[in-house]
C-alpha cells in the first residue's frame, strides 16, 4: 500500500445546472458555501485539494479562492475534469468528487480510501439505490485516464457506464443517503434543514436494540441514548460501563442500521445500534 | 424460494426439499440440526433460539446466495428455527441440490458452516440441573482463557 | 435399522430417517440421488435398476457396517430403488446422524461414493431419441480409449 | 482362531426310518452305505470322525466299523446323540451330520467350518426352504453341553428349536439342495440316480447367472454349464466366445457362489458364478 500512488482531491465545479436555476456550487449551507464545504471535508483526506472549472470559470470569485484544474480537453462533463485532473498530474490517483453532496461526511471517505484498490482504474461506492457505481464520489488511478481517453474517443461520455465496465473495486455504500445530490429547490430546502438544524455539537439520539445476553444484561431490549460517542466502539464503552456488560468487544460485532458495521464507523443521530454477542445458530 | 427464512413452527422440510427440485440435479443433500441431549458435559433438556431477525435474513440470504455464484448447484436453501425446543427437534434444515453429488455435499457443507459462524442467532440451553446458559458467550466470557474462547472468536473473526 | 436395503416402491425417506434418530445425535446429513434429464449429453426420459440382489446386499452392509466403525457416527443406512424410474424419481437415498456435522457429511459422502462404486446395481438408461443403454458399460465398451473408460475402471479397481 | 477347540467329526446313525421301512444309514449309492459315505466326507475336514449309535445297536456291522458314541443320556433322538459327543470330550467341538445327506458335498462342509464362530453355541446353516437352522450339519461348540442339558431338562428335544432362541452363527447356504435328506424310495432313486451318473473326471456343472448387460447379450438369466474351465477367467473366455461378450474381462469383476471371488479361484462342480460389469448404483 505505502507504495500506491498519493491521492489529490478533485471536487467538480464546472457543471451548470439547469433544474436549480443557480450555479450549485454557490448553494449555501449554514454560512458556508457548498464549494468551500467539499473542499473543506475532503482536505483532510488527501495532498492536496482542487477545484475542476471550465476555462470560462477561472475567474469566478467563489472558484477563483481554491486551486484550480481547468479542463484540458473538448467535450465538457465531469469526464474531462476527470482526464484533465490524470493529465495534470500523471503519477498521480484522484478522489474525484461532485460539489453537490451535502450529506457526505468523513466518515464516507475514510471508509473509500480503506476499501481502495490501487490495483483496479477507480475505487468506487455502489449506489444505495440502484448498485450502479458513482463515478463522482470515487478514486481514480492513474491508469484511467489512457482508458478515459480512448473511452471518449469512442464517443462516449458517462464515467458511470465507464465504470460498469472496465476493473474498478466497487465497495458498498455505508449510508443510503451520504450520497444524495441536490437538483431541485425542494431538494436543497430538505437538505439544508437537515445540515441546519441545531443539536448539540457533540450530542446524538441513538437507539440500541439488544438480544440474547447483551438483552439480559442490560435488562431491556432497547433504549434510546443521548450520547457524545462518535462511533460504535465508543458508544460501548459508554454502556459497558452503565450496564456491567461482560464480554470485552473483541468477542463482538456491532450493527448500525440494520447492517454490519466498523468499530470506528462514524455514529449519526438516529442511527440504530445494534451489539452482536458471539453466535450459536444450528 | 426462500434462500433463508425463520419459522416458529416445526421446520417443513418436506416442502423446503420440494422447492429444491430441478429436472437437471441428480443429488440432493440436506443437512438437519438436530437438539441433542447433552452439550460441553452437561444433559440439556430444552432450548430457546432468538435472532437479530432483520439483519439475519439479509446475512442468511447472502450466505446462500454467496454459495450458489461459488458452487456449480442448481437450487440451495435454508431454514431456521426460533422460540422454544426440546431434545430431538429439528433446529436447522440446509437442502442443495445440483448436477453432481460432490458440489452438493460442498455447497450444504459450506452454508451450515458459515450460518453458524455469521448469522445473528443466540442459543440458551436449559440443562437438567436448573442452570441455563447462552452458548459461546457466558462460560467463555467468565474464563477468557478456556480454549473454546478463542476458537469462537476466531470464528466470529472470520466473518468480519 | 437395517443398514442396507432395496426397494421396489417409492423409497420411504421419512420412515428412513426416523429409524436413524438418537437423543445424542446433533447433526443429520442425508443424499438423495434423483434421476436426471440428461446424462452425458443425451436427454433422458427414465431408466431401470437391476441388481445382484444376493451380493449386493451383502456389499452394501459392509460399506455401512465400514462407514460406522471409521467415522464417529450414531447411525447410518442406505435405501436402494430398483425397477423402473422416471425423471425426479428419488433411485438412492443415504442417512447419518452423528454427534458432530462433520462426521455426518464425511461418512454420508463415503457411503455414497463406495455404493456406486462397489454394489452390484446396475442402470440402464433410455434416452428421448429412443436409444437406451447401461451405463458405464455400453459406450465403454465400444470405444476402450474414452477417456471415461479409464475413470470406470478405475472406479472398479477401488473396489477389488 | 487358533486357539479355538479342536473339531470332531459326528454322524448320527442312531434313529430308526419309519417312512423308509429301511435302516437309513445303510441305504447304498454307487456301491457305499450312506454311514460310510458321511464318515468319508467328513473325516478330511475334522481331526477324528465317531459314529452316534444307541446302545442296542453297537454291534450292528455297519456301525461297528467305526468308533462309536454311544447314548449316555436317556430320551433319545439327535439331541442325546449331540449330549454325548459333547460329554465324552468336554473340551472339543463337533461337527454332527446326519447320515441321511447323500448331496453333501466337500465345498459344504469347508464352507461351514469357515464361517465357524467358536463364541457361539453352534454354527449352522439356514435352511434354504424355510431359514430356519440346520441342526444336523452343524458344529456345536462344548459350551454348548450345558445348554442342551437345560434345554431336555425342560421337557424339550428338538435341536432345530435349541438353535433358534438361542446364540448361534448362523450361514447362508451355497447350495440350495445340498442338505436333502432322504425320506422316501422316490427320493431315495432321484439321489442315486443324481449321484450315480457318470460325468468325465475334469467336467464340472457349473451355473452361471447374467445380470444386466451381460444377461442381454448372453440371451439368457441363467446357464447350467458341463465345463472343464478350471477357474471363472477361463469360463469367461469360453463363455465370452459363445456369446460375444462386449466388455473385456478387465472390466469385470466375479462372483462365486454369492461372493466376489479371484478370478484364479478353482471352480468346484455346482459352483454358480457371477461375472459383474461395471456397476452404476445411484
Amino acid at each position: 500500500m505505502s507504495a500506491a500512488p498519493t491521492v489529490y482531491g478533485l471536487i467538480l465545479a464546472g457543471g451548470a445546472s439547469t433544474r436549480m436555476r443557480h450555479d450549485k456550487a454557490a448553494l449555501r449551507y449554514g454560512g458556508e458555501s457548498q464549494l468551500d464545504r467539499a473542499c473543506r471535508l475532503v482536505k483532510p483526506h488527501v495532498a492536496e485539494v482542487f477545484v475542476s472549472v471550465r476555462a470560462d470559470q477561472v475567474n469566478d470569485p467563489l472558484r477563483a479562492s481554491h486551486p484550480l484544474i481547468v479542463d484540458a480537453f473538448a467535450g465538457g462533463g465531469p469526464i474531462v475534469g476527470i482526464r484533465s485532473a490524470l493529465a495534470s498530474s500523471p503519477a498521480s490517483a484522484w478522489l474525484v468528487l461532485a460539489c453537490d453532496l451535502p450529506l457526505l461526511t468523513d466518515a464516507v471517505l475514510e471508509h473509500l480510501l480503506r476499501a481502495r484498490d490501487p490495483a483496479a482504474l477507480a475505487t468506487a461506492y455502489c449506489s444505495a439505490y440502484d448498485g450502479l457505481p458513482e463515478p463522482l464520489c470515487a478514486i481514480w488511478e492513474p491508469a484511467a485516464g489512457e482508458a478515459l481517453a480512448r473511452w471518449q474517443s469512442e464517443g462516449r461520455s458517462c464515467p458511470r457506464k465507464f465504470l460498469r465496465i472496465h476493473h474498478a473495486k466497487l465497495v458498498d455504500p455505508v449510508d443510503a443517503h451520504a450520497l444524495d445530490n441536490i437538483n431541485t429547490p425542494e431538494e436543497y430546502a430538505t437538505a439544508r434543514s437537515t445540515l441546519e438544524t441545531p443539536s448539540a455539537p457533540e450530542s446524538m439520539q441513538i437507539k440500541i436494540q439488544y438480544y440474547a445476553l447483551m438483552r439480559e444484561q442490560a435488562g431491556r431490549s432497547d433504549e434510546m441514548l443521548e450520547t457524545a460517542a462518535a462511533t460504535p466502539a465508543e458508544l460501548y464503552r459508554e454502556l459497558g460501563e452503565r450496564h456491567r456488560f461482560t464480554l470485552p468487544r473483541e468477542r463482538l460485532k456491532v450493527a448500525v442500521n440494520g447492517e454490519f458495521s466498523d468499530w470506528s464507523r462514524g455514529l449519526r443521530s438516529g442511527d440504530v445500534v445494534v451489539f452482536i454477542p458471539p453466535v450459536a445458530g444450528g | 424460494m426462500k434462500l433463508f427464512s425463520f419459522t416458529t413452527t416445526p421446520i417443513d422440510t418436506v416442502g423446503a426439499r420440494r422447492e429444491l427440485f430441478d429436472g437437471a440435479a441428480g443429488g440432493y443433500v440436506s443437512f438437519e440440526g438436530w437438539v441433542r441431549n447433552h452439550n460441553e458435559g452437561l444433559a440439556v433438556q430444552g432450548l430457546e433460539y432468538e435472532a437479530f431477525v432483520e439483519l439475519a435474513i439479509k446475512e442468511g440470504e447472502r450466505i446462500v446466495a454467496d454459495a450458489m455464484r461459488r458452487f456449480p448447484i442448481k437450487a440451495a436453501s435454508c431454514v431456521h428455527r426460533l422460540g422454544a425446543l426440546g431434545v430431538g427437534d429439528l433446529a436447522v434444515w440446509v437442502g442443495v441440490s445440483a448436477e453432481h453429488r460432490g458440489e452438493a455435499f460442498d455447497a450444504c457443507r459450506h452454508i451450515i458452516d458459515e450460518v453458524k459462524h455469521r448469522v445473528p442467532i443466540w442459543k440458551k440451553e436449559h440443562y437438567l440441573n436448573g442452570d441455563s446458559g447462552w452458548v459461546n458467550c457466558e462460560r467463555c466470557a467468565s474464563a477468557p482463557h478456556h480454549p473454546h474462547a478463542h476458537e469462537h472468536s476466531g470464528a466470529h473473526g472470520v466473518s468480519d
